[in-house]
């Protein structure tokens, strides 16, 4: 809702995704090789940070300044509040990586095949870690050290969707013979969290304020 | 004949010497620009070394990543002025240099990709030299970016040259752990300094693109101060009496 | 209409604010609620306004419980804060326009223009709220005030960092709302002459 | 000063670490020389990362509740007090991680001469990384977009540390040669930044809160 | 002593705010800073405390200027802002403490207490400061003022969030300090009888 006025904000995003992925071959080394087996890990580890680097402040400004009482007053559903919100992190998070997820395959010498599958699956796997982290930041509204607390709730969960989507990518290089299924997971991971995900967040939204 | 310099050290005073500097500047850019690309593209050899057509991106490619590098001293230099004698127009300066240095890093990269397709096979490497360059380019965006992101124009000068000077203490530091982190171990893709060896034409035609660009970016960055300018001095008598505000 | 609240009870970590508390509200009339620093003003106002659950007793809107009304009652009610719930990256125009939108309000923006210009913020329509002083932020949120529909309003503290001329001015629209029918619950520790209808007046702490 | 109390959210930071660092080997697979050829960038990156993450709030909660007004007016030297944040944010990210180097080691087949190193590498590079990324910290106070910009800001800067923390384990994996210029370098660069930049820290400090 | 402004003016973005106010602040003197929302009063405040730089003229402490006497004024001076400078996640205690260490103050544990008990936060003062009331917070921050030996306050908005009880005991402590030879300088909106000595106002739009 709001995120969208900040163009810039995800022209910003999108370099923070170039620097990170510029970082592995300054700290691992530059053999052809290695880049190309670690790409799609890489890519897939730079999308959960992203999206975790973001989620602290999601619902924060809007506890302190009292927005967040007035969206829970208001009548909107609340559950179409939090998929506006997580909808505006996808934006500024998620989308800008599948938008660059060919540079990283220049960088990385991957061929275009991969490549393609590489913004498939980053796709379809965000939005799942925007649903999910939702959750980990409404729980964690107002408390100490937050950040952190909502990395140790978040990242177990963004687990399987890493291990689908690298997997998916991985597997594109390779053989080809079980990208379908990777992918037919990951929707089916997504159409879960788009359905339950709001409701949970939209709870813990409501004990949060209390 | 003594000109006062520090007259134009008012935005009032420099505003008018700008827009004539900006259309002879244009001039010089575009004049040298053809010349150069003549002279590039019919006077020399059509193989250098083992290079055949394409090595002609030479012409672009280094004039453009020699100016963002001076291009970057010249940002810093403004910003520290700045921060020293607190003068407005440094400043402006400082962040009208900006984008055009971003601009000529840009250039650098994409002809330095274009080149290596054909010549290296590939349209990337981790050379120390292009990754250096890339951080160049890092720092100018976190530059505008940080601009950007301020509203107080006050505060917003201050802090990006304040970024800017603390990249500048680091861009020996980067450029020599990029470019030599194990001294027994350096390698680079780029030859060193092979432009000595070159053929005359060649390097004709680089002095003239490297001039056209320097007076392109001057040009430029003359605009694009004066637009800051009458951004920030919207306010002041001398503004609002401009003709060009008024009929315009 | 009325509000009833019946034998209200609030607890805050082991400490019990209050119990027993009960009034009515009903049209036109409006009720000011107060106490010293601490004695559970706010958090009174929270649980009338749903955003916390009484510990004990319940509040009713129009004999309903307001709990089971849920969204009906919050679309009959207006609530400022404490905080003024403004994004300071945003124009005071546009933190307007998204307060009507949260609460469903179809407005142009002449209205809200005449709204802001109402409230004395004229030329800062198209600020950042982060440059605006402490109380042009204040008198941002409370131009909601002016374009808002609903029948209850409930207000924190309204008065505070506004200036005499402000506070003059949200004093008469407190008082066109309860001439009008509306219903206001607030609270305020300046001494401020409601000239309104009928003013009831609740001490928590006696 | 503050941070030093919250002995949970160092425990917090150590659990982020783990996690980060099992991360790579679900996303990019369990072979073992891959992974041994990996692990020095990827410790060195989980630093940068980590401590990237906190800088946000190094000065944002004293911004905005006014706490930095009161140090800027403090009769003591402001860069001292910018030291102790400095300290604080380090005691929070860097020293877990220097704890936990260990256990990457074991999880990722290293012997016990490269995972001293390591130790000892992240030891004299982390507290650059505090002291570094304190600058962009405090030039970003207040703006829009903050977390991914002081990332924009401060990961170029963060690189000379990264290919000399990560040079120095990986060279002590195979010869011995240069580890000592290495940990030299790296020496230098954090005296170096020791003294400089309290003081531009504290500049930035003083512009931001105009 | 005396603190004197010259000539000050002060722009914030494009809009010039004042321009050529000039005063004195002499011991004993307390000086009220009136005007309208938005019309600079925390800006000014924010200038004679060196937090921002005046755009034009220059304020001097004893006669020298206070951006070159730099922390030997600052020494002197005691600064409340709008914010309350305290630690949601710490205790009252803890919170003071704080605040007499940022500002080289020796005190002892008891001294601390007595602070908090003359504000009427006797039994609070081992909460974090997140779950006190608005009143208590700004209590809290106020506290500080028992503690300080400075000459010089300023004040922004003191009695914001007071109820009236605090905000006549806090009139009486800025009275004292006035009495004992110390300079106040502050802003308010509402109209609180200052008690003490020479008052001199400042409207900063006339
Ligand atoms: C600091 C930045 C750079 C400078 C000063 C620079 C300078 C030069 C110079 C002087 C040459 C011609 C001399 C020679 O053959 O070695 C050259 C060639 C070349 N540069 Fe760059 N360059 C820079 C960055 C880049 C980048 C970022 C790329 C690639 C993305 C790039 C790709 C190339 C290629 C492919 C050649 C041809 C090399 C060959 O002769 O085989 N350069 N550069
Ligand atoms: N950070 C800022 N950036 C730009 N302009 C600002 C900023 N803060 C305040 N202003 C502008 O400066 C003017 C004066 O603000 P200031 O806070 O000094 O007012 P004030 O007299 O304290 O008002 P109030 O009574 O509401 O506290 C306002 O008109 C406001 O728009
Ligand atoms: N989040 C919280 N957690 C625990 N206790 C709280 C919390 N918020 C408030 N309290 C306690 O509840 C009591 C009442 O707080 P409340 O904010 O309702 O007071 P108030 O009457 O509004 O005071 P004020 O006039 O200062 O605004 C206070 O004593 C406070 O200590
Ligand atoms: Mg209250
Ligand atoms: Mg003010």
């Amino acid at each position: 809702m709001l995120a969208m006025r900040h163009k810039t904000e995800i022209l910003t995003t999108l370099f923070f995704f170039i620097i990170v992925i510029s970082l592995f071959p300054l700290g691992v080394g530059i053999d052809k090789g290695l880049l190309q087996k670690m790409a799609p890990g890489v890519a897939w580890i730079a999308a959960l940070l992203a999206s975790m680097l973001a989620l602290e402040r999601l619902f924060a400004s809007d506890y302190e300044d009292g927005t967040l009482e007035q969206m829970l007053l208001s009548p909107q559903p609340l559950f179409i509040i939090v998929l506006a919100k997580v909808l505006a992190h996808w934006l500024l998070t998620g989308l800008p990586l599948v938008l660059i997820a060919p540079l990283v395959g220049l960088q990385y010498h991957l061929n275009i095949d991969t490549i393609v599958m590489m913004m498939l699956s980053l796709l379809l796997g965000t939005p799942i870690l925007s649903l999910l982290g939702a959750i980990g930041a409404a729980l964690t509204l107002g408390l100490r050290g937050g950040g952190i607390l909502i990395s140790l709730l978040v990242l177990p969960l963004y687990i399987p969707v890493l291990i689908y989507g690298a997997g998916a990518v991985a597997d594109s290089m390779l053989s080809h013979n079980n990208v379908e299924s990777y992918l037919l997971l990951l929707s089916g991971f997504l159409i879960l969290t788009l359905v339950l995900t709001p409701w949970a967040t939209a709870a813990a939204l409501r004990i949060a304020s209390e | 004949m003594s000109i006062n310099w520090f007259k134009y050290a008012a935005p009032s005073n420099f505003y008018p010497l700008a827009g004539k500097l900006v259309s002879w500047f244009m001039v010089i850019a575009f004049v040298l620009a053809v010349v150069g690309l003549y002279w590039g593209f019919f006077k020399t050899p059509d193989v250098l070394s083992e290079q055949k057509e394409y090595y002609r991106i030479i012409f672009i490619h280094v004039a453009a990543a020699w100016m963002s590098m001076w291009l970057y001293g010249m940002l810093v230099f403004w910003a520290l002025v700045g921060l020293v004698f607190n003068t407005r127009l440094s400043y402006m300066f400082a962040s009208a240099i900006a984008p055009t240095g971003a601009l000529f890093t840009i250039i650098g990269l994409w002809t330095g990709a274009f080149w290596g397709q054909p010549s290296w096979g590939t349209w990337w490497d981790w050379d120390p030299r292009m990754t250096s360059f890339l951080i160049l380019l890092f720092l100018y965006v976190g530059y505008m970016a940080l601009q950007s992101a301020i509203d107080d124009s006050r505060r917003a000068d201050k802090a990006a040259a304040i970024l800017a000077m603390v990249g500048m203490v680091m861009v020996p530091v980067i450029y020599y752990s990029v470019n030599c982190p194990n001294p027994a171990e350096c390698s680079s893709l780029h030859q060193e300094s092979s432009t000595q060896q070159i053929e005359p034409n060649i390097k004709i035609a680089m002095f003239l693109m490297v001039i056209s660009f320097w007076s392109y970016a001057f040009g430029v960055i003359c605009m694009r101060v004066r637009n800051i300018i009458l951004q920030r001095e919207k306010h002041t008598r001398w503004v609002q009496d401009l003709e060009e505000i008024n009929h315009g | 209409m009325s509000l009833q609240a019946h034998q209200l009870a609030c607890r805050r970590g082991d400490r019990l604010l209050f119990e027993n508390v009960s009034f009515q509200v009903n049209d036109g009339e409006l009720l000011l609620i107060e106490g010293h620093n601490g004695c559970g003003k706010t958090t009174l106002l929270k649980t009338l306004a749903t955003l916390r659950y009484p510990d004990d007793g319940y509040v009713s809107w129009q004999g309903e419980p307001i709990l089971k009304l849920a969204d009906e009652f919050r679309s009959e009610l207006t609530w400022l804060g404490h905080h003024n719930a403004i994004k300071l990256d945003l124009t005071a125009m546009e933190n307007l326009k998204i307060a009507c939108f949260l609460n469903d309000l179809v407005v142009t923006d002449d209205e809200v223009l005449n709204a802001l210009e109402a409230m004395g913020l004229y030329g800062y329509e198209d600020l950042p709220v982060r440059s605006l002083s402490q109380g042009q932020k204040r008198r941002t949120s409370l131009a909601y005030l002016l374009l808002t529909q609903c029948k209850l309003w409930i207000l924190d503290e309204p008065f505070s960092a506004l200036d005499v001329k402000a506070v003059d001015f949200l004093q008469r629209v407190i008082s066109q709302h309860i001439e009008k029918g509306g219903m206001v619950i607030l609270t305020t520790h300046q001494e401020v002459a409601l000239t309104s209808g009928s003013i009831n007046r609740l001490n928590l702490v006696a």
